[in-house]
């Protein structure tokens, strides 16, 4: 294992440390526990949004740290979601009056410690509300799973809600708005080489030099089924395809598409895929009203791409269009 | 033979000295297991979280009741581990805290109430049921093998014994089964074949539990 | 080689034409021969800046046309220059009467290449200025080498002299600001893996599980020498030293600081390396005044990162801040 | 003899159609030159190009003049092949084609200023001197070894070939040098050990001319 990294159990303070002296402009640091928030944070009045998660899939989620998008990024360890002595004082922290949107990808971890934070920030006075983020349509919703991950459909709910959230809506309206994007939201990802967890010190699953594992997350677990490796456009094609199916997608739709790079994959090759998705959607008549090209939701430097489409409305998109400005995300400011 | 045997603050202060110690010993084993059918990080959780237990111990006062100890334990779990361990595992060293009351000692048939509990409190957060191929399937049998060795006539180490044994049988059965619960049921089908790591990890806790009490382990 | 690509010959039309879809709004794709030119090329009265290079390096060059930063990008094939027939179109695309200036990475094929083309270029009646990037201090500046390599500090002369060309400045004053930025800028990068060129198919060079390369540049070529691995606080001191050594910078020096990833280098560690770099500039008494943190200037999917460091005065700060809108840098737009 | 040996517009068509086959079929050879101490194109590059080169013969009107030709082969060089070698390698055909004027045959002279002013454009664009590490490595003794060979006499096909043999030689022979210009130059004392690709490249061109207008090639 080779990384640009000191001590593999000080990564995450010292990445996030670092990510604090370079958007010193834009977010403030909590050490212990470890906690990120937009530098203006509490806003008074407005609905604060907290998320968190385990840390290796920068950006997300202090990277949509600022004005237009979340108010706390709450990261774990690598992998791991952070634990609600982290989460209660984030929410805390950006808690202006107007009550605390938490928004939780769907895995067992993240749901159970945000869960205990959400009672414990409750009990100490400050309206909790969640929303669970569950996209990936690679895992069956159904009674022999945990239910579908959550994985880039999480930029999305982030920017929409938090857009929502700028614009003064309240706590009920913010987390509507938020679960709406929840429930139009799809992704489909693919690895063609897996990732190495710093203190595992081993890639997490081996591929030939000829497979490449379809339906994977952004933990570096092996994914669906491993088949032999295809070009890009067969590729993309088998990544749209349950999206498409999933969103019941037709002549007329519009849509926000996020081609997105799992951390070592080129953005020459993720606008490769792009190229075809657009071809794809357009020869369904599906409209793609904007779109997200680059790494937005990693698993360390794992090779492969993740393709998130959200069924948008003119709400949406008027949320989306709105400023925002943080590390990862940043337009109108 | 009453006051030998009884579990005490230090009993339960050994036992969690103790799995920090198997914890440590296993990090890697546990990673390799949650590698192949999670993400590769429940060694090093719990690591993490018995490590701070350890510290927590060493620089405070140790609590004088077992229940206070377990108590501690909980919490340092619940703010170090993470994950779905963390909550898990603090939920359980909570409910067997709870269970246990302000008793000095615990004697056999507290020991397997206090399993049952913490098997219970798993449940309670956790959803799963047997064979959804979890921790569950090592604390289930585990409980029911600790009440009946103290119906039995047991003493508390041998209830512990007992436990332990028979988490160790309901690990190794979960290699054939398919997760329905956890990162692991993402995988689907390919999820068979290998030891869920939480249930291997419960064994070494309980195995640990048993052996600070000097338990007649098979 | 497992990559998201179609045909290996393909992959740079591909992934333009991918990129020109999914920035429609900002740019637009002349297909053959091929280049980029921003949306309302040419401005009226504005010099218009045009760069260019072998693919594989994206963002770069393609990434920062638009508002503030280049008129026109041209690529050639993966690692390979451009030709002048590509380069001569997109100069007289974008020139709006003021002339146009030439940024080109200090190689023997850009060098040339460009050259042919501005020469062709005003014999067509098109005023051409150019300046040399070539800002890498692993390359001693000697009689023995083709001089230094253009590298980091490409993206800093095109995001300054695009805003002074956005200011309005004539060609002169244009290409002297690029200049300036040319002469107070260093960079010096590490690989811990080496990239796979499409067309050649195994990686560019083999380093062993503890070996890195010092001193590459970002065509996948061997480096300077070859040291055992070290952590990235070692590393950094090693890509920071000489750089302050070249540029002399001492305490109360001001800096734009760029930490980049070289395409395949998750930006956790990317952060770690920056906090390293800002703790030891503070030792030195030097300031960070902006920095960026990310895949600026990539070689493929390498492993890696290189540090670009820029002494900052006054008016290249306030250029600096002006309003850029472009694929992979914006902010006031 | 006259009318046997020296080379016509045929001539300069089968060189450039010879020259696209040994690239294409030495292409890997030349990315792993490149590789070893560049950026693995080389072979990718002058593929592309003398492709370009050959679909163009295909779909026009042949050129009537061998200077014809070889200014289209310049000038679909150029804007094909990119990088170092494209501009080198045009320029090369384009003074060739300058040297060689309107005449309709080239003789053995004729040949050898071909090839000298071939090289001395590749000189005046890249500054490179011999020893330096690049094609100018092989355009040099080739220029000098046909200008000889025109001396003594030999015909057309004999100059060409002599050309190829001193090409190959001055190729092989750029392996222990440390090179000082072009992308290799980076690289300073790990240069060596290795033969330049637009040396070896410039052997295979000239060979394809020596071959193109059978000459007795050693
Ligand atoms: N719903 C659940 N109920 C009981 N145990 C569970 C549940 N989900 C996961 N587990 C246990 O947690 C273990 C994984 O823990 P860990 O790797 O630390 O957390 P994570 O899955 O968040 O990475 C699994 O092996 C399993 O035993
Ligand atoms: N200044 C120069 N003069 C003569 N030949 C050169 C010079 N620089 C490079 N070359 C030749 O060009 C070759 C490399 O060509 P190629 O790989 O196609 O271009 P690039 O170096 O741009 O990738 C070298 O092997 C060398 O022979
Ligand atoms: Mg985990
Ligand atoms: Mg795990
Ligand atoms: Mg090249
Ligand atoms: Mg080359």
């Amino acid at each position: 294992m080779k990384k640009l990294i000191n001590d593999p159990r000080a990564v995450v303070d010292e990445s996030v440390e670092g990510f604090g002296l370079a958007h010193a402009d834009l977010v403030t640091v909590h050490p212990d526990p470890l906690f990120i928030t937009r530098k203006d944070a509490p806003v008074q009045g407005k609905v604060g949004l907290v998320s968190g998660g385990g840390s290796g899939h920068e950006p997300l989620h202090a990277g949509f740290v600022g004005r237009g998008m979340l108010d706390a990024a709450v990261p774990g360890a690598v992998f791991t979601s952070p634990t609600p002595d982290q989460i209660i004082p984030a929410t805390a922290a950006v808690d202006g009056g107007a009550g605390v949107l938490h928004i939780v990808k769907n895995y067992t971890g993240d749901v159970l410690n945000f869960e205990t934070a959400a009672e414990m920030a409750e009990a100490d006075g400050v309206s909790v509300r969640s929303v669970l983020v569950n996209d990936d349509v690679a895992v069956e919703d159904s009674l022999y799973t945990a239910g579908r991950r959550g994985v880039g459909g999480t930029v999305f709910v982030e920017r929409i809600a938090g857009a929502a959230a700028e614009r003064g809506d309240d706590l009920d309206g913010v987390t509507a708005v938020a679960q709406r994007v929840v429930d139009s939201v799809r992704s489909m990802g693919v690895a063609l080489a897996a990732c190495t967890v710093p203190h595992a010190g081993v890639p997490s699953f081996e591929l030939a030099e000829d497979e490449i594992e379809i339906g994977i997350g952004i933990h570096g677990e092996p994914g669906r089924h491993r088949i032999a490796m295809e070009d890009a456009d067969g590729i993309t094609q088998r990544l749209l395809d349950p999206i498409v199916a999933d969103l019941r997608l037709t002549a007329g739709d519009r849509t926000l598409v996020l081609v997105n790079g799992m951390g070592g994959t080129p953005a020459s090759e993720l606008y490769i895929v792009f190229r075809k998705v657009a071809q794809l959607l357009d020869g369904l008549g599906v409209t793609i009203e904007r779109s997200l090209v680059g790494n937005y939701i990693t698993a360390l430097e794992m090779q492969g791409a993740s393709l998130t489409i959200l069924r948008v409305d003119d709400e949406m998109l008027e949320l989306w269009d709105t400023p925002v400005n943080t590390a990862a995300l940043r337009w109108g400011a | 033979m009453r006051m030998t045997t009884d579990l005490d603050a230090q009993w339960a202060v050994r036992w969690v000295r103790e799995t920090a110690r198997v914890v440590a010993e296993n990090r890697a084993l546990l990673i390799d297991l949650d590698r192949a059918i999670g993400d590769a990080d429940h060694g090093e959780n719990l690591d993490r979280g018995f490590s701070a237990v350890v510290a927590k111990l060493d620089s405070a006062d140790v609590p004088s009741t077992p229940a206070a100890v377990l108590e501690q334990v909980a919490m340092t779990l619940m703010s170090t581990v993470g994950g779905a361990a963390g909550p898990l595992y603090g939920t359980a060293f909570l409910r067997a805290a709870t269970s246990v009351g302000d008793a000095d000692v615990i004697d056999a048939e507290t020991a397997a109430a206090m399993i049952r509990a913490a098997r219970d409190g798993i449940v309670a957060r956790g959803k799963a049921e047997v064979g959804d191929k979890t921790m569950v399937d090592a604390w289930t049998p585990a409980s029911e093998s600790a009440e009946t060795a103290a119906q039995a006539g047991a003493n508390a180490p041998d209830v512990l014994a007992a436990a332990a044994n028979a988490a160790h049988a309901g690990a190794v059965a979960t290699e054939p089964l398919i997760a329905r619960k956890g990162r692991a049921s993402y995988l689907g089908e390919r999820s068979a074949g290998h030891q869920d790591p939480g249930a291997v990890s419960t064994a070494l806790i309980l195995q640990a539990a048993a052996d600070s009490a000097g338990g007649a382990v098979a």
